[in-house]
């Protein structure tokens, strides 16, 4: 198979047996991101993943590049945190809708505004997958799951709308299915300079019967003649829904990123691990309290 | 040793904090040894909060409720401060205080309000008062009005030399009224003194931070925490390092994770509160075996309790935060010296295990400052990280139960982090084998850590009959009871670590009596003794009303208990 | 008493539980009793799952390892259950995984695919097993296909008779290799089976809570514990309660202490992760004096650890989350029908005494089924609530600590709950004496609590050496060790209630040997009991591999330890 | 004084010392609050004040209603369920920009989607005021403050935009200084039924001298001639900050509501507290678990 020869599929020894369910969106993911990283010439070295906990949040088991598996809902503060300290890094946060949506909301409602320079790939299968299908933020109204017998009551959330609104610095849909559409996004996110979000479509074969592959297919189209840098029309693009639009819906390049306020870097770029303190202004500041 | 006692006691926002600043600065440089407390309410104009100033000839770090001298800036100080009163306090306020201070004590009264107002400016009450009671001390005149000129040169040079005019004609009064009323405190001066600085906990802890490599600091305000987020802060530009205001406390406790992961030296600062949602970040340090420090600056609970007082009794929290079974240090500072040092320790040891480390203060020691020695800084930091190589595994089952750990873009190597139960290389397992190996070799790091606990200090008399135990922040307060009673046969073995605890069994059994002296309702520090030394303290003075344990009132405790 | 045990193993998706289920309810319905247990990893497909099915003349609920029947769904099972397997264990599968058995095994290849095939479905596998396995047991045929057929029912009257068809095929295939390889299974039926009912665990805490009059119950999913939140909200609507999915668990907690503020009876279900995260809200509870009850179903960490496996390691989390000193409730069943009836009176003394109360179980718990005898259900709640007059207070300071709770809307009176130290109305106060006043109020219930504290389950011989002291879902398994070996004068211990802990220091002296038995790595239970009753118990025998303690487990580690 | 006379005006001993700054605008909210109540009839016994932690959370104290004073971020979910349980009571959720949308973001975000029929104000000063002057989600951008002292360095969190984005039942902004308009606002939102938002512009005078009562003045208009259903139009006037609209912004009377699946009120409307199981039908659940 060609896939052994890709630069970031794992050779450890657990990534052997991955324990995705065949046919499950997270395999199509996977690849794209393995692929872009490899196209983007970056080495196993230069990158973190760091994921929630959640179907996708094993994602960093199955690629060899660095990873942390950290706690539901969390990867985003442990994320900003690993690029603040270690700028070279590309650091990629990844998480569930559930992951991201639910336990972790108020931390990306809080990324958006502070704008730190990393992406953000949501695994969005509209269900809660490693759990056993709980109903998650964005489960389809009516939905039937194992904790809303009777069908999800209240409407999905629209991370989209909600990312814009708060005029996020880089926010895009995609839908694993497009294999090329997809990988350029991310490419896009990747290189983009500030919080890059993208949220992508995939289905989870086993507890989501309605979003299917072909669900998707069905009802999704790319954006095209979309001026990205115009909020409010992203803001009504985002509001679509019957279908719903893929593509990178908004720009933000005047957001402040968190990066560039960091006063270590003011001078140079080393990263943290290889710094001492400045002992002598430690000195300077006892002796500034001689009162 | 002459001590004397000043309590400035008025509203939030009247600028009580204004005097005593300038007093214990004129006081110290004149070579006075100070010692400066605080309590005060939940809420940010009115109500009364009051300073305790103390003055000696020699160093002074206990707490006493001895009032010498007592200035009300507003009706109502008198009252609140009622019980520590006694004959010989003698109350220095507006004339109008007098009916409130009653008959049977010494009030003296001060025209500031109006001797402000004829130079020219209501503001300059503070100054004149400040002058004043510099003068009762004898301090240097020069010292004042420098000190004086230079606090308000950015007010301008006339505002300057007014001030520093208002601050003499305070002095003067001040030795008008000493005259008047045959007024004698004398302080002997200290050369020493000169060499000292003055921190309170808050700065205290934020240069031991510093001092120990603290590179990334991550909260989210809460008192009494947040005066080392302040502090760390407005040193960030100069120190190089970041300070981050974050949405939640879980935010907070998970990126000081992030830091370590990323190679950085992260902190965290809160109360017990905000502590209490860092719980399942700790598990994810302890699982992972991620370096974590975090400063815990305790407050009266449960729930937001009383926020602006003190206590001790988030040690049982602290102990056993986080799911699942994993090693993890507690420290508890017993003064000013000791929160800088332990700080810096705290950096270096969660570095070298891989683990979370906790210092726990409290409001009383975050907020007292007086003149300490000049603490040492250091000459290098250890960052125990290593180069990975391509062969790299995280999680290694090392013999001493430490895997060396490797930071991202470190060498050609990559590493796994993993808050599941993982195999070597980090990735997640589910055998039996693999899973109870990674849990003993996690747990492996607490027999290191047990040969290196710090020891219990022990002072008094050392064939004591009463032996107290004590903790953190109410040392000096202790240590000075004991070696005034020290002809009791009293001691004390007083602990700056709480876990792992030192065995002092030995000590135990030679005392007749054991008593424990906490600031929580239930003693949970004896209670860890009991869990852990199988010894038994039944004898406990526990005070848990949000103030601090006082001299008096740890003696009137033990006369009771029939010790003294 | 004979006993078989059956293990099936497969992959996750693979209709092993399809099986399972027809078998149980099949072989229950013939008068046998039951007993099942599985675990399982963290996987939606693929990996190795097995169910461990006990069929008995007699009551069985303890847990064994030993194999009688293994029956593999997919390669791999076999080596999974290697060390389960001996001598007597026969292997039924299909002839490809024959080689996997290896020579010293008695293998006995089954066609059920090929049979399958010929009548026509794949998908009939799993029927003829379950056929087949009845035979076994000789259990009742009707009984079968009638279970069969209305198993299949809503698939359509052909398949529902081709299922029953195969089930019959599989009955018959399994008399033929009775009698082929000399097989005798026998097992006596027992009249009483009929009576009971079977339950599992979490089904036990949920009927349990409704028993309660548990009404509103808030969650956010997390292994092992939302089954307990699937089987209420099954069961909302016709029991006219509300169940919510929450968007994390401070939400969750919080909200089910809303509930309770606003007269209802709240309920949450979380595990270790999801508990770390409502140690705040525990707080809440224990100052603003909110009842609260919470199921934690343990698993193992730190972290996320092993998700789907079993634990006893948030113990000491449990006993301590929260900041600050407040009284509370532990509860940890010992079986199923304990986890039904200490959930139902979690609810009244979590009303009665304005406290969190917590119900620990654990994954083997939640996820075991067995028949019991019918539970009790009640005839009443008391809704230990008032009406309040214009005059109410919500905090007042009475003798026994309880201050009568009253409900928004009830009476003409109005409350005032607060999470900040307060006075008698419930509003905030910094003053000292009604601080310590309202703390002592609290804590004062604790008392009452120490009264009603459940006493420990002793059994064994009445002249032991050994006493093995144990808690929560090991009860049944350690009971039977230690009355299979009464002669060896061995007793037990077991403890319902962990907090307030029952004063067993009689029984601990009286014995030569104390043993703590524990599903967790340091022996928290232990620790406990060395905390409280300063009895140090120096042996244990503690399993933390995330695998349910079994008897062949004890008597491996009592032999180990010279007591077998 | 005529306060004396108000029916929400409490008596109790502890109300008599209100501990907020003399001319904090949290008085103006509180005494708008009450008239409201009382205008609409209200008595205590049917309300319930629920508040977080912060100067605004100090209102339960001040107040003759039931109330409770919970935890920082946390009054959402516990004001959610208290509706739930009991819903003849009047629930009003209360709290600092702090509490709602730093610490208590996830809960504001999923109380939009579970949209029960509760009002939640928010007291936004667009500080930290009772922890003394730190920088909160909507301080301005270059506010200098106690842990920002180089200055606010992100852009304030526009939560009206976020609200709306989410298709949230009833979005409102107030100012205090508006008494007439912003009483009418609260009425309004506590008749609506399902989640009923009001932020209200709240000069604190101790620490945030940027946002004066004169700067709100400066910097509002009140909206008119809006469409309050046009959801596209909302989130335009949402964008809008120089100055910021005042007034309804957005009702969403198709939003379902948290209430109306609530299984106890399917056949009546008694209050939990004075309800029993059905024991009769738990022994019918273990009948069926016969096996
Ligand atoms: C604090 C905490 N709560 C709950 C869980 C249980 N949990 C694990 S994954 C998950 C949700 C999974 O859904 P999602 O994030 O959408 O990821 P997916 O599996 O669908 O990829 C939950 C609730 C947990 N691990 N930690
Ligand atoms: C868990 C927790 N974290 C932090 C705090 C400290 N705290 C109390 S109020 C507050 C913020 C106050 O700001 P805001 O919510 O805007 O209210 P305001 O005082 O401005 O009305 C904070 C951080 C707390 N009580 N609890
Ligand atoms: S459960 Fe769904 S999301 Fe998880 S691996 Fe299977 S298909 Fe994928
Ligand atoms: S600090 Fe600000 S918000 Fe708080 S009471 Fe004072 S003025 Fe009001
Ligand atoms: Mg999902
Ligand atoms: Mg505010």
């Amino acid at each position: 198979m060609a896939k052994q020869a890709k630069l970031f599929d794992s050779k450890r020894p657990k990534s052997k047996d991955i324990s995705w369910c065949p046919g499950c969106g997270n395999f199509g993911i996977r690849n794209e991101l393995m692929d872009v990283l490899e196209e983007m010439q970056y080495t196993p070295k230069d990158i973190a993943v760091i994921s929630g906990i959640g179907q996708a949040g094993k994602i960093p088991h199955y690629l060899n590049a660095n990873g942390f598996h950290t706690l539901h809902g969390r990867s985003l503060p442990i994320a900003t945190a690993t690029k603040a300290v270690n700028p070279s890094l590309e650091v990629i946060a990844v998480g569930g809708d559930g992951d991201m949506f639910a336990e972790g909301g108020n931390h990306l409602l809080h990324a958006i505004k502070r704008n730190p320079n990393i992406t953000v790939i949501v695994h969005n299968n509209q269900v809660y997958g490693l759990t056993k299908g709980q109903g998650s933020p964005t489960s389809m109204t009516g939905m039937k799951t194992t904790t809303q017998p009777w069908g999800v009551y209240d409407e999905p959330m629209n991370s989209i709308a909600m990312l814009i609104s708060q005029g996020c610095s880089f926010v895009a849909r995609a839908f694993v299915g497009h294999k090329d559409e997809t990988k350029e996004i991310i490419k896009n996110a990747i290189l983009h300079k500030g919080f890059s979000y993208v949220e992508i479509f995939q289905p989870c074969v086993t507890f989501n019967k309605i979003n299917t592959y072909m669900w998707y297919k069905n009802n999704t189209y790319f954006l095209h003649e979309h001026d990205v840098t115009d909020k409010e029309q992203a803001m009504i693009k985002a509001f679509e829904k019957d279908p719903y639009p893929l593509g990178i819906f908004y720009i933000n390049k005047e957001k402040p990123c968190f990066d560039n306020h960091l006063p270590p870097y003011k001078t140079n770029n080393t990263p943290l691990y290889k710094r001492q303190p400045n002992f002598d202004k430690i000195r300077e500041k006892l002796n500034y309290r001689s009162f | 040793m002459a001590t004397f006692n000043v309590v400035l006691g008025g509203a939030a926002g009247q600028g009580v904090n204004t005097t005593e600043e300038m007093l214990t600065k004129v006081l110290k440089q004149s070579g006075f040894h100070i010692f400066a407390t605080k309590e005060y309410m939940s809420r940010v104009r009115g109500g009364i909060n009051t300073t305790t100033i103390r003055i000696s000839s020699e160093p002074l770090r206990s707490y006493s409720e001895t009032i010498d001298i007592l200035v009300p800036f507003t009706s109502g100080v008198i009252n609140w401060c009622r019980e520590r009163i006694s004959e010989s306090t003698v109350i220095l306020g507006e004339e109008n205080f007098r009916d409130e201070a009653g008959d049977d004590i010494t009030f003296i009264p001060v025209n500031a309000e109006k001797m402000a107002k004829e130079l020219g400016n209501k503001l300059f009450i503070n100054t004149i008062l400040s002058g004043l009671l510099c003068s009762l001390f004898k301090a240097d005149k020069k010292i004042l009005t420098k000190l004086v000129q230079t606090k308000f040169e950015d007010k301008g040079e006339n505002l300057s030399q007014e001030n520093s005019d208002a601050a003499l004609e305070g002095y003067k009064e001040g030795e008008k009224i000493c005259k008047e009323y045959n007024l004698a405190f004398d302080v002997d001066q200290d050369a020493s003194v000169g060499e000292t600085i003055v921190l309170n906990g808050a700065e205290a802890v934020s240069l031991g931070a510093l001092n120990g490599g603290c590179n990334f600091v991550s909260f989210y305000p809460m008192s009494p925490a947040t005066t080392v987020a302040v502090d760390l802060v407005n040193m960030a530009e100069e120190m190089e390092i970041i300070v981050e205001q974050f949405e939640d406390e879980i935010a907070a406790v998970n990126a000081s994770i992030g830091a370590w992961f990323g190679g950085g030296r992260g902190f965290v600062t809160t109360s017990g509160g905000g502590f209490a949602l860092m719980c399942e970040g700790m598990s994810l340090a302890g699982m992972a075996e991620i370096p974590l420090v975090i400063h815990l600056a305790q407050r009266p609970g449960p729930a937001t309790g009383l926020p602006t007082r003190t206590a001790q009794g988030d040690l049982n929290l602290a102990l056993y935060a986080g799911h699942g079974d994993f090693p993890r240090i507690l420290f508890a500072p017993s003064n000013i010296s000791e929160a800088y040092s332990l700080t810096t320790q705290s950096f270096d040891l969660a570095d070298k295990y891989q683990i979370p480390v906790i210092i726990l203060t409290d409001e009383y020691l975050v907020d007292t400052y007086y003149n300490v020695d000049r603490p040492n800084v250091s000459e290098k930091i250890n960052h125990h990280i290593v180069e990975m190589d391509k062969k790299y595994k995280r999680y290694v089952l090392s013999e001493s139960g430490i895997s060396p750990r490797g930071v991202p873009g470190y060498g050609d190597g990559i590493l796994i982090a993993n808050g599941n139960e993982h195999d070597e290389y980090g990735d997640t397992t589910e055998e039996a084998g693999l899973t109870v190996a990674m849990q003993d070799k996690r747990m492996k790091k607490l027999d290191i850590l047990k040969k290196e606990t710090l020891q219990p200090r022990f002072c008094g008399n050392e064939n004591y009959d009463v032996l107290l135990i004590s903790w953190g922040s109410t040392f000096d307060t202790v240590k000075n009871i004991v070696e005034r009673y020290n002809h009791k046969k009293l001691a004390m073995l007083h602990f700056s670590q709480i876990y792992p605890l030192a065995d002092i069994s030995a000590y135990l059994k030679r005392a007749e009596t054991v008593i424990a002296v906490e600031q929580n309702m239930t003693g949970q520090f004896a209670e860890l003794i009991q869990k852990e030394l199988c010894f038994k303290i039944d004898k406990r003075i526990l005070k848990y009303d949000g103030r601090q344990i006082s001299e008096e009132f740890l003696e009137k405790e033990l006369s009771e208990k029939g010790v003294l």
